[in-house]
C-alpha cells in the first residue's frame, strides 16, 4: 500500500482511553484501567494486556480473565460457515435425543482448550436435528449457544455510531428509545457541523450531546441546556474525545433561563475571601442537586461517591480543605455560568437539539428564542402527541418554516445465497421528530402568518396529504 | 454563505433559498441588480436581498411575500436540479452516521450524481477533511465542480471524471469511509479497498435492486470485508389535522344526557401515498491491513 | 381436463347483472344495461356486445364504443415486455429531440388502426432515450402512455377483493379509508363467517356491508345498524349477490337503539286504511332522511331522482299513487324495523364490525351490548386516538379480553429479473383496528377486572412492550 | 362447538380456550370428570365447565379465575401445538380476502403443517365448501386428520399424506383457490393449475425467502398464470399507555405563571421488537381454460 508507513500510533490503545467492548452485536463503553475487573456478558476479564495493541483487535479471553489477541483466521470463522440450512422442518421429529454429545462431553472439550466457536461447531456437528431445522430455529440455536460458549472480546475506537448502538440495545430507556437512525436524521436536520453554535437539551445521558460534539469536531461551541442539579452527559466521557473538544462545550441550567431572558441573572464575580457561603441565590441553587429531575443521574454514583473511611484528624483537616474547595468550585461554577450565559446572549445560536424526557413544547418554545432566523431546529420524542402539540403551537405562534413530523421505519436484510429476506424481528419504533427552521419574526405579529401562501382554510375531513407532492422519491 | 459555514446577512455571489412555501422552494443566485421571479411577483436582489438577514421575510412586486432563506445541504438536495436521481435526506443522515463522517474525514464517493449527497458529506467533514468524488459523466462532473465552486466549498472536494470501476479513485490509502452509488458496485469494490486507509474504514454502496446488492455483497466478502450489513430507511411524513367525528344519535335515553355533536380531535394522517423505497444500503467493513 | 364438461353458464355475462370494469389497476363496477353508455377512465363505450360472453373476457373499444373481445395472445402483451431498463442514466442528455414520432406520425397510425399498446411500443422504439431512463423514469412513461392510448377493458364478475381494491383506488374517502388488507383483517378478527349472527355499522358506502354478507354466504343474518335517514349501501348492490342473500340481511336505525333497549319501541302493525301519515314518531323520524348525516349518499343520487316531466293529469295520478305507495312503504319498513329488532331483541349476535366516520367509541360501546358473551368484535377508524379511547374505556369497564389495537404495513413488491425491490411507492396507511371478545360481565363488576390475573399497576414509564411476547413469529 | 358453528353452552368434547390473559390461552378438551391445570389453580370440567356459557369466568381452585371461550381459527392459532411454522392471522387474513374464499368455495392447500390456514379456511368455506390438504409428513397428515374430526369440521376437509410436488393434489380442475407453502413452490405449479377448475381461479404461494419468489414467479409465468402480484403484511401492535411528560422549570418569570409539575397524556408505544417479517405472499389468477 501506497501510505504503508502509517504511524500506528493513533490507532493504539493506550491506559486511561475510553474504549468500546464488542461481542456480536452486544457493546458496552469502559475506561481501560490496570487491574480494574471488567464484566461483560456475565464473563469478567481484565483490560491490560490489550495496552498497546491496536484498535479493533479481537481478543480471546484465556484463564485468569487475561486477553490474548486473536488470530484473524479464527476472527472470520462467522457463524454463516457452519450453517447447512433445511428449507423446511417437515423431516424433524422431537425426540429429546438430537444432541449426541453429553454435559460431560462439553466440560472435557472446554478442558481440552477448544474455543467458544469450536465448541458450538461440534455442537452442531453433534446435532441430528440442526440441518433440518429451518433457518429461524438454526439461528436461535447458534445465538443460544454462542450466548454459552464465546469467550472473545472486541476493542473498539467509540464513535457516535457505536455509542448509538449500544445505547439502544442495551440501555434504550436511558436514552428516551431513541433508535440510531432517528439520531442520524437529527444530526442532518439540524445541520450540526463545524464552526457552528449549536444548543443542546438532552436526557439521553450524554449520547445526543455526545453526538452533536463529535459532528463539531472542537470546531465551534455547544451549550447544553441542562435541568436540574446539574449536567448528566455519562456517555460524553465514553466518547474520549480530545481534551480541547471539553472548551467549546459550555452548559446552562435551564432555571436561570427565564431570568436570563429578563436581563436579572447576575453573573459577575464577588471575592472569594469573604467567605460567604451563598452570594447569589441563583448560582448557589444550582449546587443542590434536585433529585426528582435527575433519576437518569445514576450512571454518575462513582464521581460522587465519597464516602471513604479515615481517622478523626483526617477529617478534621478535610473538612477546611473541602470548605475552600467549594468556594473554588463556587467561583468556577460562576465563571462557567457566565460564560455559558455570554453565548446565549446574542441570541444568535446556529442549531437546536432538543431529546429528552420532558414535556417537548415547553422547551422548544422557550429555547427557540437562542436562535438566529434561518437556522435549523429538531424535536425528539419518544410519543408523537407532544410533538403535535409543539407543531400546533408553532403553526400559531408563527416565526417558523418547514415544519415536518415524522419517523422512520429501519428495516436489516439478511442476504444470503437463496435465503434473502428482511430481519424476522424489527424495532417497533424509532421515536418521532418534528423540525424546522427559524425565520424572522414580524414586528405585527399575525397567527398562522408563518407560510407565505395565503392559503385556503381546511375545512373538509379529506387529508390535505392528497395533495401534498412526494418529495422523497 | 457556504455551504460550511452560517452567514447572517446575505451577499452579492450568494446561493440563497427562496421560500415560498412547504413544497415550493427554490435557490437563487444572488447577484447586484438581478431579479427573480416568485409566484408572488418579482423580488430585486439589490434591494429586496443584499444586506438583509438570511431569514428574512421579503415582499415580492405583487404584495405577496417570502422568505429568504441560508443554504443548507439538506435545502439544496430538496431544490437542486436534479441531473440524476438523488439521494434524499433520509438517506443520506443514516449514510452519514453509519460511514461515521466528522470533521477530518476523507471520504470517497461514486457517481457525484447531482451531488446531494456530495454537499451533505462536504458540510460534515469540513474544515479540515476531503471528498474526492468521481463521476463518469463529463458535463456532470463539470457542472458538480461549478456548484461547489458557487457555493465555496471547493477547496475541500476533488472532482474527477473517470470510470470508477475502471480506474477508481484516484487515491491510495487515505479514505476513512468510501461510497459507491452507481449500476455494478461490485466493480468497484476492489477500488473501495484500495482508497480506504491501511488501519480500515467503512464502507457503503446504495443500491434499488436486491440483486445489485446480493453480488456486492459477495464482491464485499470475496475482498475480505466484515461486518456487512444491508438496512433500508423508510421515512413517514405525520401530516398534523384537526378533525371532528360526529357522534352518533341513539335515540332518546333515560339513564344519559344526549351526547350529540361532534366530537374534536386532533391528530395527524399519513400520506395518501408515500415512498416505499429508494434503495438498500449495504453498509460494510475494511479490517486494517495484515502487515501492520 | 377432466371437467371439461363444465357448464358455463354461470360464468356467462348477462343483461342486468353488475360488472367490474377493469384496465390495469383501475376498476369500476357498473351494471350491464342495454345500450347504456358506459364512461371509464375518460372513455365511452356500450356494454351490450359483452353480453352472453364470459367473465373475464379482456374487450377491445372499437369504433362507435363497442366492445370487441380480444384475441388471448394480445392481452398477454404485458409492459415488461417491452422493457429493456438502463441501469442508471448517466447517458440520458435531454435535449427535447428523443421522440421521433410526431404528432401526425401517431394519429396516422391510429388511423391505421393500430392498438393501444401497438402504438406505445411504437413510441418506445423510436424514444432515443428509453433504454437509457431508469426503471422508475421507464415505468412512469409507460404508465403515461398507457393512460393516453390504451383502449381494452376486462369485465369481472364482482368480489369483495375487487371491490376493495377499486373504492381504495378511486374513492378512499367514500370508505373512510378503509385498505384492503385492513378489511382483510376485520373479516377475520371477527370470524364472520356462514350461519353466524353478525351486526354491521359503517359508513363505508356499503362496501364492509357486502364484505360480511359475501362471507356469510347467505347463510346466517346481517342486521346493518345505520345512522340517519336510511341505510346507504349503494357498494351492497355491485356485489351482485343472488336475490336470497338479501333476505339474510336486516337493517335497523340507530336512533332507535335507546328505545329498543329500554323496551319501549312500538312495531305493532297499525291498520294501513286509517291513512294515519305518520302513526308512530319512531318509525316516521325515519322517513326524513337527516342531510346532516349522510354526506355519503352523493353515490345514491340515481335511486332517489325523480324529477321527470310529465303533464298535469298525470301529475294528480301519480299524486293518488304517490299517497298510496308512501302507505305501503311505511307498512314495509315497520315490518322491516320489527324483523330487525327480533333479530336484535335476543342479545345474541355473534360479531360486531364498525367501520365508520363517527367517533367509534359510543357506537362500539353502545352496540357491544348486542353481543353474546365470547364473540368478537373489531372496530375501524382512520385514526388511532379515537381507538385507543375505546380501548380505555373497556378496560375501564369490563366485560371484553383480547383487546388489541394494530395497524398492518402493506409492502408490494416488483420481482423482474436483476431489478427485484419492493414498489416505489406506497399506500401511507391503511387505518387502524381494535378487536377484542365478549365475556360474561360480573354481577358486582370492578373497575379494570377484566383481566384474570391480579396484575400489578404499571407505574413506570417504560413500555409494558418490553415484557410482552412476540406471538406473531 | 364447532369451528364452523357457534354454541352457546359448553358441552362434553368440545373443545374450549382457556384464557388466562393475553398472552397465556390454552386449548383444553372438554371431559367429564377431567381436570385442567391452570397458572390459578385447577378447573374440573363437570362442576367449572360442561353447561357453562361460553365467555364464562371460572373460579379456579386457588382462588384466582380465568374466562373459557369458544374456540375460533384465531385463537387457535395462537394455541395450537407447533408441529411447524404457521401462518399467522395477519397473513391468513390477507390470503383469505385475496384467494377470494367464500362459503362454497373449493381450495387445495399445501403443506397441512400444524393447520393454521387450514382452519380459517375451513370456517370461510363452510358450509358448503371443500378443502383438500396435502402434507408430506406422515405424522402430521394423520394429527391433522385428527384435530379436524375434534373440531367438528372433518365433513368440509379432505386431508392426503402425499409430496405435492411429485403427486400434486389428487383432485383435477375443481379448486377456486390454490394455497402453496412449501419449500419449493415451482416445482408445484403445474399441479396447482390442474387442481384449479376449467373457468380459472386464483393461487397464492407463500414464501420466506426472496429467491423463492423469483423462483416461483417464474414457473407461475412459464404456466400462463396471470395478475402475478406478490406483497407482504407486516402487523404492527399499539400498546395503549399513559404517560406523564415532566415540565421544566425555567425559573422565575414575571410574564408567565409558573407551569411545573407534569403533563400526563395518553398514548401509544410500539412494542420494543415486532416481526418484521413472515413471509413474501405470492398471488396470481389462471385465466380460464382456452379451449371453452
Amino acid at each position: 500500500m501506497a501510505d504503508g508507513g502509517d504511524d500506528d500510533s493513533p490507532y493504539k490503545i493506550n491506559e486511561g482511553d475510553y474504549v468500546m467492548l464488542k461481542r456480536g452485536e452486544i457493546y458496552k463503553a469502559v475506561q481501560i484501567q490496570s487491574k480494574k475487573k471488567v464484566v461483560f456478558e456475565k464473563q469478567w476479564f481484565f483490560l491490560d494486556n490489550a495496552v498497546g495493541d491496536l484498535y479493533s483487535t479481537t481478543f480471546e479471553i484465556v484463564s485468569g480473565g487475561q486477553l490474548q489477541p486473536v488470530k484473524p483466521k479464527d476472527e472470520a470463522s462467522a457463524a454463516s460457515d457452519t450453517k447447512e440450512v433445511g428449507t423446511d422442518n417437515r423431516n424433524i421429529m422431537d425426540d429429546g435425543k438430537s444432541q449426541k454429545l453429553t454435559r460431560d462431553d462439553i466440560e472435557t472439550l472446554k478442558e481440552q482448550g477448544l474455543k467458544g466457536q469450536e465448541i458450538i461447531q461440534k455442537l452442531i456437528d453433534n446435532s441430528s436435528t440442526f440441518r433440518d431445522k429451518t433457518e429461524y430455529a438454526q439461528d436461535k440455536y447458534i445465538k443460544k449457544k454462542k450466548k454459552k460458549y464465546e469467550n472473545t472480546v472486541t476493542i473498539l475506537k467509540p464513535t457516535c455510531r457505536i455509542m448509538a448502538l449500544m445505547y439502544h440495545g442495551r440501555e434504550p430507556g436511558k436514552i428516551c428509545h431513541l433508535r440510531y437512525d432517528t439520531l442520524a436524521q437529527m444530526l442532518t436536520l439540524a445541520n450540526v457541523h463545524a464552526g457552528s453554535k449549536v444548543l443542546v437539551f438532552e436526557t439521553c445521558a450524554g449520547l445526543v450531546l455526545g453526538a452533536v460534539m463529535e459532528r463539531m469536531g472542537g470546531y465551534g461551541s455547544v451549550i447544553q441546556m441542562y435541568p436540574g442539579g446539574g449536567p448528566v452527559r455519562a456517555g460524553v466521557e465514553n466518547f474520549g474525545f480530545p481534551a480541547h473538544f471539553h472548551d467549546t462545550l459550555h452548559d446552562f441550567p435551564i432555571c436561570h433561563v427565564n431570568a436570563l431572558l429578563a436581563g436579572t441573572l447576575d453573573t459577575s464575580p464577588k471575592d472569594p475571601d469573604t467567605g460567604e457561603e451563598a452570594p447569589h441565590p441563583d448560582v448557589a441553587a444550582e449546587a443542590q442537586p434536585k433529585m426528582e429531575d435527575t433519576p437518569d443521574d445514576s450512571e454518575n454514583v462513582e464521581t460522587n461517591a465519597s464516602g471513604e473511611p479515615g481517622t478523626d484528624d483526617d477529617r478534621q483537616r478535610s473538612k477546611d480543605a473541602k470548605a475552600q474547595l467549594k468556594r473554588a468550585k463556587q467561583e468556577e461554577r460562576r465563571k462557567k455560568l457566565a460564560a455559558a450565559a455570554a453565548q446565549l446572549e446574542g441570541m444568535n445560536a446556529d442549531g437546536l437539539v432538543i431529546a429528552s424526557r420532558f414535556h417537548p413544547c415547553p422547551v422548544l418554545m422557550c429555547l427557540l428564542r437562542f436562535l438566529s432566523p434561518s437556522r435549523p431546529f429538531v424535536v425528539y420524542s419518544q410519543y408523537k402527541e407532544p410533538l403535535v402539540e409543539c407543531f400546533t403551537k408553532l403553526k400559531e405562534q408563527g416565526g417558523t418554516v418547514n415544519l415536518r413530523l415524522t419517523d422512520t421505519w429501519l428495516r436489516h436484510y439478511q442476504v444470503l445465497p437463496n435465503r434473502t429476506h428482511p430481519m424476522l424481528l424489527m424495532s417497533g419504533g424509532g421515536g418521532y421528530l418534528l423540525s424546522g427552521i427559524t425565520v424572522e419574526t414580524d414586528h405585527s405579529r399575525q397567527a398562522n402568518s408563518e407560510e407565505p401562501a395565503p392559503k385556503k382554510q381546511k375545512v373538509t375531513e379529506e387529508p390535505a396529504a392528497k395533495k401534498q407532492k412526494v418529495t422523497e422519491s | 454563505m457556504s455551504f460550511v459555514e452560517y452567514s447572517e446577512e446575505i451577499r452579492d455571489g450568494d446561493m440563497a433559498i427562496v421560500y415560498q412555501g412547504h413544497e415550493s422552494m427554490m435557490p437563487v443566485k444572488v447577484r447586484h441588480g438581478a431579479q427573480t421571479q416568485t409566484r408572488y411577483g418579482a423580488i430585486r436582489h439589490s434591494a429586496d436581498l443584499i444586506g438583509k438577514r438570511y431569514g428574512a421575510k421579503v415582499t415580492c412586486s405583487k404584495g405577496g411575500w417570502v422568505y429568504v432563506l441560508h443554504p443548507t445541504p439538506e435545502l439544496w438536495t430538496v431544490t437542486l436540479p436534479h441531473r440524476t436521481q438523488i439521494l434524499y435526506t433520509t438517506d443520506i443522515a443514516t449514510i452519514t452516521l453509519m460511514l461515521e463522517l466528522k470533521p477530518g474525514s476523507v471520504v470517497c464517493e461514486s457517481g457525484t450524481g447531482s451531488g446531494s449527497l456530495s454537499h451533505a458529506i462536504l458540510r460534515t467533514i469540513a474544515p479540515t477533511g476531503h471528498l474526492h468524488t468521481v463521476e463518469f459523466h463529463q458535463q456532470r462532473a463539470q457542472k458538480a465542480e461549478e456548484e461547489f465552486a458557487e457555493h465555496r466549498v471547493d477547496h475541500l472536494v476533488t472532482v474527477t471524471n473517470a470510470d470508477v470501476c475502471e480506474d477508481g479513485f484516484g487515491v491510495t490509502g487515505v479514505a476513512d469511509a468510501v461510497f459507491l452509488d452507481i449500476p455494478a458496485p461490485w466493480e468497484a469494490v476492489r477500488h473501495a479497498k484500495a482508497a480506504l486507509k491501511a488501519h480500515g474504514g467503512r464502507m457503503c454502496s446504495f443500491s434499488p435492486c436486491m440483486e445489485q446488492v446480493q453480488r456486492t455483497r459477495q464482491a464485499l466478502l470475496a475482498a475480505n470485508f466484515e461486518e456487512l450489513s444491508t438496512l433500508e430507511v423508510v421515512l413517514r411524513v405525520h401530516e398534523v389535522r384537526s378533525v371532528s367525528m360526529p357522534l352518533p344519535d341513539f335515540g332518546p335515553d333515560a339513564e344519559a344526557p344526549p351526547d350529540r355533536g361532534a366530537a374534536p380531535l386532533r391528530t395527524t394522517t399519513p400520506p395518501r401515498e408515500m415512498p416505499a423505497h429508494t434503495g438498500y444500503l449495504t453498509f460494510a467493513a475494511k479490517p486494517r491491513d495484515r502487515r501492520l
